[in-house]
């Protein structure tokens, strides 16, 4: 007799939808609640990015930068200064670089809280969200403490910082990570190991490794595939070389390796690597150095192209800059890591329900501003 | 019962002052209206309920009246009047692809089904509109009346996302009626009666006579009565009908205004019978805990009320905490774990009953 | 799991029956060694044929038997040493320049191939694919390849002619090239030959031009809607 | 409701019930849960534990049937502008938009070489408030969702219009 199939069913998942974290759709084909294929559709925020690039000087392309990646504004402030800085040889003092690298690591903190709250939303429990929010809305006060801005904040300059922490700042931060540490274990408990939420995402979508590497997923997709690669550690750029971290590597311990359980507590995982890395990187901050040392008067770097890569939380950003020595960037591409993250949907997310493709996305952490620019 | 109640009531009141027939709709709108009335302040109660309650478990304070004008009164009190106000006067859209009389049926009858289910709940001795012999099984008949609703919902909206909802509270309630009427049956062995004001005198004289506590089987029946009360009500970790995450609003996508209010109302009240049959069957219904303690009938319409909202704070406490199963999973629980302790549980009453003799 | 395993045991019975039995008894897991040298008794004995040499070595079995291939050199950028392996392998395929790998469009699904394959090189990973306005009537795609078992990069350039930009498609051998490419037919209308979708990806798909060419107009209206700000009454 | 719009004489009752209407429309605006950008964190911010846009009776909705205003959080593109479009015309009357952050009113930082860009919402839907702000911090939204309320306060739902 064979299987009886019925007829297939073409769904659109968006743009709007309250599971796709933005403005994407997905087209699905599905048979009853399995789906078997799934298309998606993007540029619903294509803000031209690129383009806006090779318009505006170099210094100006840093708030842009801000916007791409709403969510890691820091990181995504700080590849491109890393890429700038060595395309045209600067080195900047320690200082600089201890307040970034805290910056940047409060920023995988508050990317990750909201990864993890929004991934528990998508299978239905609302209270974790709001409570991953509450935690995230310090970290923003810190920023804002620092550079006035709560979201974007276009604080990373080529050659230093747009300002100096102020006064308290390292109290506030050593006060934050106290208070910190234990919303972390209460975050893990209420998720982690929550059994819906383990029965829903163990052994679902998983990633092979080869599947992952050929896809160019990177960042913790990737570490969850139980490859360990981490940019801070493999390619050390910045200071990350000296600070004691660990690099978290999916174990499958609730189901396969690679799943969405893998992905999830992966990033768990990364908060409290970091808050060990900011804790490393405020003790050993220099007290004297002007951020504002190393700023060139004028940005025109040498002719000649760089591509230059740096860890966000989403994984391995890359900036191609062009230069053809004006002070406009002749080409400017950004690689990003969610473009990458969320080619890979219809490999791992076709002949699962349709309950399971919104989890499998979920814990991809796509943003969209960052795959459409 | 009662209509006759009021009727005999009325009638010495106001001898040959109406006619019989005008007396007796007078009697029977009565009841009808003391009944709207409890709906409509039990759903505002609980609206604001569910509203404070998730908003003290998400650590904020929710609808506190703070806004311009003449706001939500004090700690926002009448945000519920308000929500349902505006619902009611909102436009009403029938989408032009969609099937019209039975979109337009769908809301109503999911109404009556959950409007009819109170008449046979006992808030006292005397205080109950229907005594039938039959109450419990009447419940959950008109129960299942929401299923087609749901189902005509999601279909005549000639939605995608309302039809997977549709569907899903298809399978879904109609399968967790069997391990609720499972987790029944066991007290119906026990009162040997259908009627719930029978089964409620079976559990006079206490706490320690609710069939709770009545032997080792009925606390697993009470868990899977109340688990498979929150898939028929489809509450969270059930919600899978409405799943806010996946399907926008399930079968509830495309209705507005007024529709959409009864479907929002009668989940509400759906919640308050079931757990009304609940505290009937399980928590001793209107007796009090104490034997012979504050058991008046105005008393008991106080304790019948506070043991149903005791389960309705749980369904939200509930909903708020976990997430959401999948249909597999669901399915999984109600036929390959509920279904067999149902029965193992009527076996082992059965023989508890034998032995007790 | 079990095809790798298969692809094991027969890697590792041609092995010993050509001889070399050390490679059998090394083997860590019990059962692969029992099975093997099981296979090798019934080949001797003419009850089983010969498995046949497992073909493309993937990247799982290389992990399991890693070969004694190191990488090409310590330093990151080996731009210089694989344009001379290209050439030799592809003889006329590469364009002098300076750190980069200039390539001739012709040959590039070849090379990529090859790239992707080759023991010593094993760019897995393909990092970044962009496409440039270089001007002079050419446009150029880049491509940015990345070893992970090697950590080494390489920068490939390829020209094309603005008149009629054709590349061959990568996107069977990485993946990732699917979108990559999409994106830059999408932003500057290279065609890549052989992509087995190719769409727009961000702008929709009834939109006029090419947007990152230098010589980009905007259209005016879209679907009715005024595209560039009318300045008018708020400057 | 629509056969009731604007049709009464002004009297007594009819501006008490006036008044009735409009205070249970400012009161619970139920909003669109629907950002396309950067502003959407803000919103979801703004609805989240610390600034909790409950207080004052706005209650996020997923389906556009269900909810009064929408608030446009974020840049509108040319591919997204048709759908913004569609949206705005399912939700049932009464309905308001609040556009949010620049992007929304006018294109914000997007506005001289964004080629894909919608330079403000206003140009495909009708915008009662606009809150400016790249992005808006909640507490603008916040104001801008009193605005509206004041707004809506002010209407007479039932009166004849004077023409």
């Amino acid at each position: 007799m064979g299987i009886v199939r019925g007829e297939e069913m073409v769904l659109n998942i968006g743009p709007q939808h309250p599971a796709t974290h933005g403005v994407l759709r997905l087209q699905v084909k599905t048979d009853g609640e399995v789906v078997s294929q799934i298309t998606p559709y993007m540029g619903y925020l294509h803000r031209c990015f690129e383009k806006h690039c090779e318009n505006v000087t170099y210094e100006q392309v840093i708030p842009f930068t801000d916007r791409c990646d709403y969510l890691s504004s820091m990181s995504m402030n700080f590849g491109y200064v890393v890429a700038m800085e060595e395309l045209m040889d600067i080195k900047v003092n320690e200082r600089v670089e201890h307040i970034r690298v805290t910056m940047a690591e409060l920023q995988r903190i508050a990317s990750h809280l909201l990864c993890t709250g929004v991934f528990g939303l998508d299978l239905g429990a609302f209270t974790p969200f709001l409570w991953a929010l509450r935690d995230r809305e310090r970290i923003l006060d810190l920023f804002e403490l620092t550079c006035g801005a709560r979201l974007l904040y276009n604080y990373m300059w080529v050659g230093g910082l747009s300002h100096d922490i102020p006064n308290g700042f390292v109290e506030s931060t050593y006060e934050f990570l106290d208070y910190f540490e234990p919303k972390v274990d209460e975050l893990e408990n209420i998720l982690a190991h929550n059994k819906i939420l383990v029965e829903r995402s163990a052994d679902i979508g998983v990633m092979p490794k080869d599947v992952a590497i050929s896809y160019g997923v990177t960042g913790p997709n990737l570490r969850a595939s139980g490859v360990n690669w981490d940019l801070r550690k493999n390619d050390p750029y910045s200071i990350y070389d000296r600070f004691e971290f660990n690099v978290p590597v999916g174990e499958g311990i609730k189901g396969t390796v690679g799943d969405c359980w893998d992905r999830f507590y992966v990033r768990i995982l990364e908060i409290r690597e970091s808050v060990k890395i900011i804790r490393q990187a405020l003790a050993s901050m220099p007290k004297d150095g002007d951020v504002h040392q190393s700023l060139p008067k004028k940005l025109r770097p040498p002719k000649g192209s760089i591509y230059s890569r740096t860890e966000t939380p989403r994984g391995d950003l890359g900036y191609y800059i062009e230069s053809d020595g004006s002070p406009i960037p002749y080409r400017l591409k950004m690689r990003s890591p969610a473009f990458t993250a969320l080619s890979v949907m219809d490999e791992i997310g076709a002949g699962w329900l349709l309950s399971d493709v919104l989890a499998i996305l979920g814990s991809l952490d796509i943003v969209l501003g960052e795959i459409d620019r | 019962m009662t209509v006759d109640f009021i009727y005999n009531f009325l009638n010495d009141l106001l001898p040959g002052f109406l006619g019989n027939d005008l007396l007796l709709i007078l009697a029977m709108l009565l009841p009808f209206f003391a009944l709207f009335g409890f709906i409509t302040i039990y759903g505002f109660g609980v609206i604001y309920a569910e509203l404070k309650v998730s908003s003290f478990i998400q650590d904020k304070t929710g609808p506190m009246g703070q806004g311009y004008g003449f706001h939500a009164g004090k700690w926002g009190l009448l945000q519920p009047v308000a929500d349902g106000l505006h619902l009611f006067f909102k436009e009403d859209i029938i989408p032009a692809t969609a099937d019209r009389p039975l979109f337009i049926l769908a809301p109503f009858l999911i109404f009556i089904g959950m409007f009819v289910g109170i008449i046979a709940i006992p808030f006292g001795e005397a205080i109950i509109i229907s005594d039938m012999n039959i109450g419990i099984f009447y419940i959950l008949g008109i129960g299942s009346l929401a299923v087609i609703a749901l189902i005509l919902a999601g279909w005549s909206s000639n939605n995608k996302w309302a039809l997977y909802g549709g569907m899903r509270s298809a399978a879904q309630i109609i399968s967790y009626e069997i391990p609720a009427g499972l987790s029944l049956i066991v007290v119906i062995l026990l009162a040997s009666s259908l009627s719930m004001q029978e089964i409620i005198s079976y559990q006079s004289g206490g706490i320690f006579n609710w069939i709770i506590f009545d032997n080792p089987f009925m606390p697993i029946a009470f868990i899977i009565f109340f688990i498979s009360a929150l898939a028929e009500t489809n509450r969270t970790p059930f919600d899978l009908p409405e799943s806010e995450s996946e399907l926008v609003a399930g079968f509830v996508t495309e209705y507005s205004g007024a529709r959409y209010a009864f479907f929002f109302l009668s989940e509400y009240v759906n919640m308050f019978v079931i757990s009304a049959v609940a505290a009937t069957a399980f928590l001793g219904g209107w007796q009090s805990p104490f034997p012979n303690f504050l058991n008046t009938p105005a008393w008991s319409v106080f304790w019948m009320i506070s043991k149903a909202f005791f389960l309705v704070f749980v369904m939200i406490w509930v909903r708020w905490t976990v997430p959401r199963l999948r249909v597999d999973q669901l399915m999984h629980l109600c036929w390959k774990v509920f279904i067999p302790i149902g029965l193992f549980n009527i076996f082992g009453v059965s023989i508890w009953t034998v032995l007790r003799g | 799991m079990t095809d790798s395993k298969e692809k094991l045991i027969a890697e590792l019975v041609n092995k010993g029956l050509d001889g070399d039995m050390d490679a059998v008894n090394a083997c860590e897991d019990r059962m692969i060694r029992a099975k093997a040298k099981a296979m090798i008794v019934k080949v001797g004995k003419g009850t089983a044929e010969r498995p046949p040499l497992p073909e493309a070595v993937s990247s799982v079995v290389s992990e399991v038997l890693p070969k004694e291939t190191a990488p090409v050199e310590v330093n990151k950028n080996v731009n210089q040493k694989v344009k001379d392996m290209v050439e030799n392998e592809f003889p006329g395929s590469t364009i002098d320049g300076d750190d980069f790998i200039q390539l001739y469009p012709q040959k590039w699904f070849e090379i990529a191939s090859w790239l992707r394959k080759e023991e010593s090189l094993f760019f897995d990973s393909l990092q970044c694919q962009m496409g440039v306005d270089i001007g002079e009537e050419n446009l150029e795609s880049r491509y940015n390849l990345h070893s992970m078992k090697h950590d080494h990069y390489v920068e490939i350039r390829i020209a094309v002619s603005r008149s009629s930009p054709k590349i061959p498609s990568v996107e069977q051998i990485w993946r990732i090239a699917d979108w990559f490419e999409r994106e830059t037919y999408d932003m500057l209308g290279i065609e890549f030959v052989g992509h087995r979708d190719l769409r727009r990806i961000l702008l929709p798909d009834d939109w006029e031009g090419w947007p990152l060419r230098k010589d980009y107009q905007e259209q005016e209206t879209y679907h009715g809607i005024v595209v560039p700000k009318v300045k008018e009454g708020w400057e | 409701m629509g056969l009731l719009t604007n049709k009464f004489q002004d009297n007594v009752i009819v501006e008490k019930l006036d008044k009735l209407l409009s205070w249970s429309r400012s009161t619970s605006p139920w909003f669109f849960q629907f950002g396309t950008a950067c502003c959407a964190i803000e919103m979801m911010a703004a609805a989240a534990s610390r600034h909790d846009m409950m207080r004052i009776g706005a209650i996020p909705r997923s389906s556009p049937r269900q909810a009064d205003v929408m608030i446009v959080a974020g840049t509108v593109t040319m591919k997204m502008a048709i759908r913004v479009k569609k949206l705005y015309e399912q939700m049932a009357d009464p309905k308001y938009v609040i556009a949010m952050g620049s992007c929304a009113t006018s294109g914000g930082p997007y506005w001289q070489h964004g080629y894909h860009v919608l330079k403000g919402v206003d140009i495909v839907i009708p915008v009662d408030v606009y809150v400016p702000g790249c992005p808006p911090r909640p507490e603008s939204l916040i104001e801008g969702m009193l605005k509206l309320q004041e707004q809506i306060l002010e209407e007479r739902p039932l009166t004849r219009k004077m023409t």
